[in-house]
């Protein structure tokens, strides 16, 4: 019991990230995948995020700057919420590509269910090789 | 200077890139010249960097001038500069092949296809000069978004191919990141000397296991290794020929790269080794893609779908090499990655050339096409044979440290493996030869045709840098000795 | 296919929960991240690079480069949705 | 796809908040240094303003504004002052990226040429995340359609 919850942060993450890979890799629906892939990233985030927590500690911003010495204990580790800020626009711009790609897919089969788009190919490829 | 050079590789194809859109919006036409123009400068300054790394060994460079644990840090040694000099070279020879392509394929997009074309360079490079893993993740992510949006330009069925690459990239990298963060909460560091250096006392911990079964996967993923390479034919197959050429040719061979790096640098051989059967599982999913993706290619009746599957079984013979861990496999590991990128750029380019005579790439639209254009094909055959292992050529050398390698690690199944998969692509080799030189045509309006037929080779900004990859192949396999003994001997980790 | 797919979801998940064991817990002071390169960013941040922000100076100084990086993940982006939805005559 | 449509309370109230955004966005930017903030988050509030305006107003209205080559050469500048200015350092004898070396320029101490290195990158960032949200925006709700309006 000790082992959940000293380590609920993990769980949590785990949780969220299979609920976001289970989409990912089972719907057919292509919009859903891409919510299931926002879930997934959304849930790595929140894995580093929890890295860098420290009881005690608050936000990275050093408030009495004309002290020499400061105390790293006082302060939360920003490395993990530095890497999360370049991992969000990384997520971010995947995500407009993804869009983007949607749309395009829309365009041009006037459907989103990866199935029958896989039936509008099929049609199209018999009536070519005969 | 010549650490400088190490940031110069990188930001110059950056800045070009943007300069390129600048220069697009007001003229047209000055793109190519300058795309060809800066992978030109590439080249030169990997030969400076590899120059550099064989006379001074491994070259350091600390961005922003922060010492490695705290800031980021370029370390480039004999396997960055290696594969670092291929991907320069393919790049810039698949940039002079795509002017025709890319005006016949893609009117009124050039310049954004080159603004996207010279940032997956960039992302290609960045990966491979970097030793640092999250400054990897970024660079893997910066190739992947331009692979997607290249692939998802292509014909047919290219946009849900792309969309499917997306998917599962973004699994792998994904996956990668995660790896990154076990190994980062284990250790508390992301430096990949200092990651080698800290590791060790680590090994039992379930964090660095764990850690390290991610970093597999979601190469794995991103390298099209067998069971994850689902993406993998869909996409080459449907994208533009350019893209197909440099993609199958340079992204595979960067996430064996990757790999290499994260199995022997960030962990040390023996944990590769000896802590986990890894090195077996690899070998076994390794054997399992050489026969499973020459049977599959066997299958195909498009010339590029076959050439996919061709690439899936090379990724396997890469991986075999890697997996033997012994000096003769990892050798010819290393060679294959050298040969092998000159071959899938030859292949998939004489592809192209077809697909823009032509119009299609299917089997039958090969039949006679050695009338029309013989120099391409002779370029096609000799890169066949190539992949076949037949001796003259280059593949048969690297062929040949990778059976040897198997042979010392006392490894029989995996070298019959291999033999056995160069026996199955002589069979799908063999289909589209015997269309392109043997196959009398069959219908009756061919016939009349064949009259007719008339030399129509390809143009000549294709021509060149086919006919170098070419000569590449022949060439290259006679230097194998020199090139093992000035770079590659000096890239097996200690311990093999 | 759903069987196959909630198989390697229940998989995956239980091997990163069999990688949290030996995790440091919530919160934990002593842990390697935040004991082992982290602290010289809060201690020398003012120091060396005169903002009290360490996030700041983190992502744009310290690991300035891996900021360029994303710079242009993003540019990619905006060029690669030109390049996608654009229509062309 | 987006239709001008008149309704006056959205057009006013939007008016009327586009500008203390537009502001905030460039205090949030510049505040980076000694709150929570910086580039991403700034250029995110930027571009979103812009976005308000194409949803209150049409695109058209937003294009005579921002249009889209303006918008091109500000996704490229960005990157350019980025890498720019470590470039600079580069010229001025450093390593790529080493803002100490910039004192040699502003007469500064190290510490705050390096701020001021991390401000410049700053505002590159800035600029070229709000050129990419209006322009993904831009191209996301018309479908890229305007384009043959334009030329």
């Amino acid at each position: 019991m000790d082992f959940i919850i000293s380590k609920f942060n993990y769980w949590i993450y785990i949780v969220l990230m299979m609920i976001g890979f289970y989409a990912m890799i089972s719907k057919s629906n292509l919009v859903k995948k891409l919510v299931g892939m926002n879930i997934f990233q959304t849930a790595i985030i929140l894995f580093f995020i929890s890295i860098g927590s420290k009881k005690g500690a608050t936000i990275p911003i050093i408030q009495d700057s004309h002290v020499d010495a400061v105390n790293s204990a006082l302060y939360m580790n920003p490395l993990p919420h530095v890497l999360m800020l370049t991992a969000i626009v990384v997520m971010v711009s995947t995500f407009g590509v993804a869009v983007a790609l949607l749309i395009m897919i829309y365009r041009k089969y006037k459907t989103l269910e990866e199935d029958e788009i896989l039936q509008i190919l099929r049609n199209e490829k018999w009536p070519n090789t005969h | 200077m010549a650490e400088h050079s190490l940031i110069l590789i990188i930001v110059i194809p950056l800045m070009a890139s943007c300069f390129n859109i600048l220069l697009g919006l007001f003229r047209r036409g000055f793109c190519y010249p300058l795309v060809i123009a800066t992978l030109s400068l590439c080249v030169i300054l990997s030969i400076f960097i590899m120059d550099g790394v064989i006379n001074n060994g491994v070259i350091h460079y600390r961005l922003g001038g922060w010492a490695p644990p705290w800031g980021i840090e370029y370390v480039v040694d004999h396997l960055n500069a290696f594969v670092m000099t291929i991907i320069s070279f393919i790049s810039l020879f698949v940039a002079v092949y795509s002017k025709r392509s890319v005006e016949a394929e893609l009117p009124g997009r050039t310049v954004y296809f080159y603004t996207v074309f010279l940032l997956l360079v960039t992302g290609l490079l960045g990966i491979t000069v970097t030793g640092d893993v999250f400054n990897l993740y970024v660079f893997l992510e910066i190739t992947s978004l331009a692979g997607y949006a290249l692939i998802a330009i292509g014909r047919d069925k290219a946009l849900l191919a792309s969309f499917n690459y997306l998917i599962m990239g973004t699994i792998g990298a994904c996956f990668y990141l995660l790896g990154v963060g076990y190994l980062y909460i284990a250790t508390g560091s992301l430096n990949m000397a200092d990651l080698g250096r800290l590791l060790p006392d680590l090994y039992h911990s379930k964090v660095v296991l764990v850690a390290f079964a991610f970093f597999a996967v979601g190469v794995a993923i991103k390298m099209a290794l067998f069971p994850l390479h689902v993406w993998l034919p869909d996409a080459y197959t449907y994208a533009p020929s350019t893209v197909s050429a440099l993609a199958a040719s340079t992204m595979t061979k960067v996430g064996v790269y990757v790999m290499i790096r994260i199995m022997f640098t960030v962990f040390k051989p023996n944990f590769s080794a000896e802590m986990l059967p890894v090195t077996e599982i690899l070998g076994w999913v390794a054997s399992g893609a050489m026969i499973f993706g020459c049977i599959l290619a066997i299958a195909q009746t498009d010339v590029k779908r076959m050439l996919s599957y061709i690439l899936i079984a090379e990724v396997g013979y890469i991986v075999i090499g890697v997996s033997v861990t012994n000096r003769m496999g990892f050798t010819g590991a290393l060679l294959h990655i050298l040969f092998d990128a000159f071959m899938m750029a030859c292949l998939f380019m004489v592809a192209g050339v077809v697909m823009h005579k032509t119009g299609k790439t299917s089997i039958h639209g090969f039949r006679q096409l050695h009338r029309r254009m013989p120099i391409t094909m002779a370029a096609f055959t000799i890169a066949a044979l190539s992949v076949i292992g037949v001796p003259p050529t280059a593949g048969f050398f690297s062929k040949w440290y990778l059976v040897l390698g198997a042979i010392y690690a006392r490894k029989w199944i995996f070298a019959g493996m291999l033999l056995l998969s160069s026996l199955l692509a002589v069979v799908a080799f063999f289909r589209v030869i015997e269309n392109i030189y043997f196959a009398p045509s069959c219908h009756a309006h061919d016939r009349v045709g064949q009259e007719g037929i008339v030399r129509d080779e390809a143009p000549l900004s294709m021509l060149v840098p086919l006919l170098t990859m070419a000569a590449g192949i022949l060439i290259l396999g006679f230097f194998s000795g020199k090139i093992v003994s000035a770079v590659i001997q000096f890239t097996v980790p200690e311990g093999f | 296919m759903k069987f196959f797919a909630l198989i390697a979801v229940i998989v995956t998940g239980l091997l990163l929960i069999y990688g949290t064991m030996d995790m440091p817990d919530w919160g934990a002071t002593d842990s390697p991240p935040n004991t082992h390169v982290s602290p010289r960013y809060i201690e020398k941040s003012i120091e060396e690079t005169a903002t009290p922000n360490v996030v700041t100076s983190l992502l744009a100084d310290y690991r300035g480069y891996d900021t360029l990086g994303e710079t242009t993940v993003i540019f990619t982006a905006g060029i690669v949705c030109i390049l996608l939805l654009r229509r062309y005559r | 796809m987006i239709n001008r449509f008149e309704n006056i309370i959205i057009q006013t109230i939007s008016r009327l908040l586009i500008p203390p955004i537009q502001l905030y966005a460039l205090y949030v930017i510049a505040h980076g240094h000694y709150s929570p903030g910086g580039g991403f988050q700034g250029g995110c509030i930027l571009g979103a303003s812009f976005i308000l305006m194409v949803i209150a107003y049409d695109i058209k209205e937003t294009k005579r504004m921002i249009s889209e080559k303006i918008n091109t050469i500000f996704i490229s500048l960005g990157v350019i002052i980025y890498s720019g200015i470590g470039a600079v350092c580069l010229i001025l004898g450093a390593d790529y990226l080493d803002y100490g070396i910039l004192n040699k320029i502003f007469s500064v101490s190290p510490a705050k040429a390096r701020a001021l290195g991390t401000f410049g990158v700053e505002i590159g960032v800035g600029i070229t995340v709000m050129a990419v949200m209006v322009s993904i925006f831009l191209n996301l709700v018309s479908g890229g359609e305007h384009e043959e309006a334009q030329e």
